[in-house]
């Protein structure tokens, strides 16, 4: 039973992630029709926003303390961070402390400014082109994005813990009787997650902004007629996908230290769940998102994968597959979008 | 000429003699000079021009003519390599069954992927294809490497054992080799201060190129191909003319993965090992690179791509810091210090780099890749931009 | 004797009933036209003629079989042809390697791995299209690709594609829709022309009361999915139920 | 075998002289020379370093480069000769002299292995087929370097491994012409056992977590073997997917299944992965069976490690070197290492640093390149003076035998490198076993392959 429970909790969690870069590809697809490649780098490039403004609070003056030693037998270098020098130390390492949360805010600006400039840069040249160029050419700028990123912070990950505050484990199961002890930081990346999505939804639903979106996704012609300035629109809402891409980033690297691959680690799987989930279809994004999370947890307990070995491996795309083949349009996806 | 028309007769004696001559094209500086880094005609890099040579001529049948992107012909590719390193194992290093077998078994593989993957098409055929590749690489990278059924060796490679059964096993023939010439034999001829090295894989995976370029160039001039480029104009009208798209596509799929089968049989014919990541959807995604830069669709663009980002991931790969000073040692320090530091972001590790950028420049600028821009620089040198209409299609 | 009959048709798209109990005949070697207000349900009938739709009850026959169930390349092999709206052509093809194709289905059937022999071998396919373009006038653009060529020209290149095939029954959804007033006419008479010269059955769907009473030999009229008249062109034109449908209550004097 | 031309340089100026202008064309088949593949001719010697430098363990490559780098120059005679000073071979000193080897100065190639086989096997028929290399090393996966030490023995050249972890290495993929340095996962297992008895004691249940390959196999089979051996219990052993980012789904379960010892088989960046997971799921703090959770690391990187960050402190595992040993040749490597490149060398890079040398010293020892020759002068070298105390490279299967340290993630480090301290340095004699042994029987060395 808390196996069990456990298991959900750990696919919610992962759903989360999945759910946002999702979100943010079927908004792309669902406005502007661009199937684009390049949205597992926008979750890596949130995440090294993450790295970055991690690396910025740790500026340092550098002193020499004699009566230390380094590698070499010098004295050795003692590092101390200019915030700390600024705001005094317990301040600065508690500012420190807080460069995840914080970089929330150092993230939004930058990605929608790169959502802002790939759109207007490169994506706005492809509308008229098939979708495999649009494949082709996103996928070219993944690889760019991946190895600068990788130029200029090597290939191994790089550890950004968590707010201590927010580090450590959870009894959620105590109250019931179950033994159900869960991070502190997942739960709060599920929270972090519903609210992202809770705002994406209700921006589109409640603001004027927002219906001309939705007006647009459900088709475009027609509200390019009304005179309204779509592109212009489209522009933004992309700046926006990109954003939700990097903010599941940002929050993502306390659970796992990023690396320059995860653009391509995560690609493979968001496109499974736009697809299970409709391709198009926002409520679709998010329930595929955190079924399929469910579903891989499900596929890697010992019972699972002694049933059927190595189901574990294979699950995300068996799942796919049998989607794609039975029920094209997806689990929440309009009759007739892409089905042929 | 062999019922080609003179244009198709003109490209394929093009293609026979730059592959015959490719030791002598391929090697163009003196072998002591600084420049020979950029040579390559050296065995390995020859083979490996021509066996993705015909993985990119195979995948171009699919693509370039039907429009269906897979990103999955690298499983087809992995499991060629698998069937001719299991006939290495169970019958002898004779090359023959090793082809015969991997092309078979690739045949049968993407009949049964593609009948499934064909029921859909566009940005949904891409996306099933890539599932199954995926999955097809999970399950030889381990689940069908586990030590009680061990079909692929996992990590390691599927490679062959000296105690393996070998049935029609000859002694002192411990390498691939047909009818006893060995593909690792190697000739060279020095001339003045060129080498060049004559292999006899290379020259058999070049016969065998040359002979499936020719098989590309008959489909291509075919009423199948010609159905085959309707496909990709228009599926609509195709069915209400009389004709059922799903048969045609899924032979070109079968015919390319065929030929994707023979390359990786051809793979582990050179170097007696198949490894999993062959079938990664990052070498799926390296056939499409390859289609695309050469120019999808003509018949000379994917052995030029082929070539092309061979020769990058192999040479370009190599180019290290020390190098890059070499070169530019006569110039003055700061500007020497200043190029290396340029240049070292695009050579050496950062070779993906340089490939990224010019895949999206070729997607950006020249949608019809290479050959699309060798066709612009001729017209231009014509002066005067041919006529639309006058453009003989699918060249 | 009728080729096409359709009996009891009934076809509804969630609460929307699109055709209801459609009865319908087309004679042989006639041209018959479907007419009716926009939304009328005419192109739906139409797509149950073709295979792309079902119908959820009712038959439809031709030739004496049954078209349900039957997939588009299928009905076409059966002799069926469609001329689309808007003219469905490969656009990035020659005009000539556009005739080709239709005249390989007719011989080949619908699949036909002949991967090995050029098209340029293929010397009675060759004739044969070349014939056809002869006959439609298009032999000079033999070579154009078929996306740069003018509407009026995709037209009549598509209606030489459906005509190589030699239906027995060619189907033509609006074939002047958007058309320029003279062009319209040289469609007319391309037709009649045709029917005239290889007495082809037509069924033509339109809603331009000038072509459909200068063409067809039959009408039916179709108004919120069931057919409210079928007859001559003549008792059409003064037939009260029509122009109820067509003006409304305009019917009235 | 082939009829490669080996003896290129020569003929290229027998050809200068003979066609300055008539450029005589001269074929060459096997029965116009005789030797070796890539004899070198001139004034140098070329040897070729496959390391990674894209993909996951680019930054592992990278540290290797560096230390071939310096070993070059440092075998050329240049800087202040690290190692090659306290190198000593038999009791006598190692027979490098700072003059390049053999007289020839070294010279050297690169290339990226990708860590993929494919990609690794054809960096290096290029390294032999173009630039002539007689020696091929590096490698930082046991997949990549089995299969290059494959094609070593094919085309006549010595192959002298990098990273490579996998029991199989020199077990049933043992080939004569490759050698390697670095230990492997039985010896961890052995080393490591002893050492998590006296801290945990004999009454524990351990949990395995395995990267799904053959790495993770043999690592996991010979760590169950020789903890049982202790007296431990197994409670499950779970294979992870390689690709796997996440590994929630397979902590989540351990606290439940009765173990208190989590074991980590995984490598790079599974292994950050995973026990960063572990730690966020509070194993560490928690009891189980009355005693504290544990968690193991098999095999440590230090640079890895520096990955998982604060997760690693007290947490055991096992390496090959550490800087932070004291003895003359560490101290020796770390200050020329440091001194160049400014911060201190990692076990890879101590590695291939040590291949280097020891291939140099066996060309020297046996007066040629000849990849016979050298495996003659290799095949049970005693040596010390390496950093691991003394060494040997037993002849029957090429592994070396040296010291293993056991080494613990470090609670109170002083700077970004200083993540591992060193808790026990395992005497060979501990770690060693027959060639025969059940783990690593079924290969066949062979006989050493001179290529032409």
């Amino acid at each position: 039973m808390d196996a069990l429970l456990l298991q959900i909790l750990n696919g919610l969690d992962k759903g989360s992630a999945y759910a946002l870069i999702a979100l943010g590809l079927t908004l792309i697809f669902g406005t502007l029709g661009v199937v684009n490649f390049a949205h597992g780098a926008l979750f890596m490039i949130g995440a090294f926003c993450s790295v970055t403004l991690n690396k910025i609070l740790n500026l340092s003056t550098v002193t020499l303390d004699a009566t230390q030693k380094d590698f070499l037998g010098n004295p050795l270098k003692v590092k101390t961070p200019y915030v700390e020098s600024w705001f005094g130390e317990a301040a600065g390492q508690s500012i420190i402390d807080w460069s995840v949360p914080l970089a929330i805010i150092f993230a939004i600006p930058v990605m929608l400014a790169i959502g802002v400039i790939m759109e207007r840069g490169l994506i706005k040249h492809f509308y008229k082109r098939p979708h495999a160029d649009q494949i082709l050419v996103t996928f070219g700028l993944a690889i760019v994005l991946q190895e600068v990123v990788k130029a200029f912070f090597g290939a191994n990950p790089i550890q950004t813990p968590a707010p201590d505050a927010l580090d450590g484990v959870m009894d959620l199961g105590g109250a019931i009787g179950l033994q159900l002890s869960y991070p502190v930081w997942r739960i709060t990346y599920f929270f972090f997650a519903m609210a992202v999505i809770g705002g994406v939804f209700a921006f589109l639903r409640f603001t004027t902004f927002g219906m001309v979106v939705r007006a647009g996704m459900a088709d475009r012609e027609t509200v390019g007629l009304l005179g309204i300035n779509i592109d212009k629109k489209f522009t933004i809402m992309f700046g926006i996908a990109a954003a939700v891409a990097g903010l599941a980033g940002v929050m993502y690297t306390p659970i796992n230290p990023p690396n320059y691959h995860w653009g391509m680690d995560f690609l493979v799987l968001s496109f499974v769940v736009v697809v299970v989930g409709g391709m198009g279809s926002l409520p679709g994004a998010v329930l595929a998102g955190f079924l399929l999370g469910i579903l891989e947890s499900f596929a890697s307990t010992t019972w699972a994968t002694t049933t059927i070995p190595g189901i574990n491996q294979i699950i995300i795309y068996l799942v796919a597959i049998i989607i794609l083949l039975v029920r094209p349009r997806g689990l929440m996806g309009r009759a007739g979008v892409m089905e042929e | 000429m062999l019922n080609l028309n003179q244009r198709d007769t003109g490209t394929f004696l093009f293609v026979i003699i730059i592959t015959v001559l490719a030791p002598f094209v391929m090697n163009p500086f003196p072998t002591e000079s600084a420049m020979a880094q950029f040579n390559a005609g050296y065995p390995d890099l020859m083979q490996r021009f021509v066996i993705f040579g015909i993985f990119a001529i195979g995948f171009n049948i699919l693509f370039g003519l039907t429009g269906y992107l897979s990103f999955g012909h690298a499983a087809f590719l992995g499991v060629g390599s698998y069937a001719a390193v299991w006939m290495f194992k169970l019958l002898s290093y004779n090359i023959i069954p090793a082809l015969v077998l991997s092309v078979i078994i690739a045949g049968i593989f993407s009949l049964f992927i593609g009948f499934l993957c064909l029921r859909r098409s566009g940005i949904y055929f891409s996306i099933l294809t890539l599932a199954f590749a995926q999955m097809s690489f999970a399950i030889a990278y381990s689940v069908l490497s586990n030590p009680k059924f061990n079909l692929t060796n996992g990590e390691t490679g599927l490679q062959v054992y000296a105690d393996d059964i070998q049935l029609f096993k000859v002694e002192n023939l411990t390498t691939p080799h047909l009818f006893g010439v060995k593909m690792n034999s190697t000739y060279e001829l020095t001339l003045g201060a060129w080498d060049f090295q004559f292999n006899v894989g290379y020259y058999v995976s070049a016969v065998v190129m040359i002979l499936m370029f020719y098989v590309s160039i008959r489909i291509f001039r075919s009423p199948f191909g010609l159905m085959l480029r309707a496909v990709k104009t228009n599926q609509t009208r195709l069915n209400y003319t009389g004709l059922n798209t799903r048969p045609y596509t899924l032979a070109a799929f079968v015919i390319s993965g065929m030929y994707a089968g023979l390359a990786g049989g051809l793979l582990a014919s050179m170097d007696p090992l198949a490894g999993a990541e062959r079938m990664q959807w990052t070498a799926s995604g390296e056939v499409v690179l390859m289609t695309i830069l050469g120019g999808a669709g003509t018949l000379l663009g994917p052995v030029l791509g082929a070539g092309f980002i061979k020769y990058f991931e192999n040479i370009l790969s190599k180019i290290n810091d020390n190098v890059l000073h070499a070169w530019f040692q006569y110039l003055p320090e700061w500007l020497e210090n200043s190029l290396v530091w340029v240049l070292h972001w695009f050579t050496g590790k950062g070779w993906h780099l340089t490939l990224g950028l010019l895949f999206m420049i070729i997607v950006i600028f020249l949608p019809g890749g290479l050959m699309d821009g060798a066709n612009r620089i001729r017209e231009a040198i014509r002066g005067r931009k041919a006529k639309k209409n006058a453009k003989t299609p699918a060249e | 004797m009728s080729i096409l009959e359709v009996q009891n048709v009934n076809k509804s798209f969630g609460g929307l009933k699109a055709l209801q109990n459609v009865n319908l005949k087309v004679e042989e070697g006639t041209i018959h036209a479907i007419i009716g207000p926009n939304g009328a349900g005419k192109s739906t009938l139409l797509n149950c003629f073709v295979g792309k739709l079902v119908p959820d009850t009712g038959s439809v026959t031709f030739d004496g079989q049954s078209l349900l169930q039957k997939k588009p390349h299928e009905i076409n092999q059966m002799g069926v042809s469609r001329v689309f709206q808007t003219p469905e052509i490969f656009t990035d093809l020659t005009v000539f390697e556009n005739v080709m194709i239709p005249c390989f289905a007719k011989r080949d059937g619908s699949f036909e791995l002949n991967a090995w022999k050029p098209v340029t071998r293929e010397s009675d396919i060759r004739e044969r299209a070349e014939q056809m373009l002869i006959d439609v006038n298009m032999i000079d653009k033999r070579d154009m690709i078929a996306s740069s060529m003018s509407r009026g020209d995709k037209r009549r290149l598509e209606m030489a594609m459906c005509l190589s095939q030699s239906p027995k029954l060619l189907l033509l959804d609006e074939p002047t829709a958007g058309m320029a007033r003279a062009d319209t006419e040289s469609t007319i008479e391309l037709l009649k022309e045709i029917q005239a010269r290889l007495k082809i059955t037509m069924a033509i769907i339109e809603h331009d009361m000038g072509v459909v009473f200068s063409l067809a030999q039959k009408i039916s009229v179709l108004a919120q999915g069931t057919v409210i008249a079928e007859d001559l062109p003549d008792a059409i034109r003064s037939d009260p139920r029509v122009k109820e449908a067509y003006l409304g209550t305009a019917a009235e004097d | 075998m082939t009829l490669k031309n080996t003896t290129r340089r020569g003929v290229l100026k027998g050809g200068a002289l003979a066609g300055a202008g008539l450029a005589m064309p001269q074929i060459l088949t096997a029965a116009s020379h005789a030797g070796y593949t890539n004899a070198p001719q001139g004034a140098d010697v070329t040897l070729g370093f496959n390391v990674p430098q894209s993909g996951p363990y680019a930054d592992e490559g990278a540290d290797e480069l560096r230390a071939y780098e310096l070993a070059v120059e440092h075998l050329n005679g240049g800087g202040d000769g690290g190692m090659m000073n306290t190198f000593k071979v038999s009791g006598g000193n190692s027979m490098l002299k700072g003059n390049g080897i053999l007289g020839k100065e070294v010279k050297y190639v690169t290339g990226d292995t990708q860590t993929k086989s494919d990609a690794a096997r054809a960096s290096a028929k290029s390294m032999i087929e173009k630039d002539g290399a007689i020696m091929i090393t590096g490698g930082s996966s046991s997949g990549v370097a089995i299969a290059v030490q494959g094609l070593c023995q094919e085309a006549g050249v010595i192959f002298m491994a990098g990273l490579t972890h996998s029991n199989d290495t020199t077990g049933k993929d043992k080939k004569a012409n490759g050698f390697r340095h670095f230990f492997n996962g039985y010896m961890s297992a052995a080393a490591l056992a002893p050492v998590l008895e006296k801290m945990y004691g004999a009454d524990r249940t351990a949990y395995h977590l395995t990267a799904d390959y053959t790495w993770g196999w043999t690592q996991q089979e010979s760590i169950q073997a020789a903890t049982e051996a202790k007296g431990w219990k197994t409670a499950n052993n779970v294979l992870t997917p390689l690709a796997t980012t996440d590994f929630s789904s397979y902590v989540a379960p351990v606290l439940n299944s009765g173990a208190d010892i989590l074991v980590l088989n995984h490598y790079g960046g599974n292994m950050i992965n995973s026990l960063t997971s572990a730690v966020q799921f509070g194993l560490r703090d928690k009891q189980v069976n009355g005693k504290n959770f544990e968690i193991v690391v098999p095999l440590y990187s230090r640079l890895m490690a520096r990955g998982a960050g604060e997760n690693v402190k007290g947490i055991f595992g096992s390496t090959n070197w550490h800087w932070s040993l004291q003895d003359e040749g560490s101290k020796a490597f770390v200050k020329s290492f440091g001194t160049k490149y400014g911060f201190p060398p990692s076990q890879a890079a101590h590695t291939v640093y040590c291949q280097t040398m020891l291939y140099a010293n066996a060309c020297e020892t046996a007066g040629t390149f000849n990849p016979c020759g050298v495996v003659e002068a290799m095949e049970g070298l005693e040596f010390d003076g390496l950093g691991n105390g003394p060494t040997t490279y037993r002849a029957a299967d090429h592994q070396c035998f040296k010291d293993v340290l056991v080494v613990k993630g470090k609670e109170n480090p002083t700077s970004e490198f200083d993540v591992l301290e060193v808790v026990e340095v395992t005497p060979r004699a501990q770690v060693e076993y027959a060639p025969d042994h059940p783990m690593f029987a079924g290969g066949d060395l062979g006989a050493c392959n001179p290529g032409a």
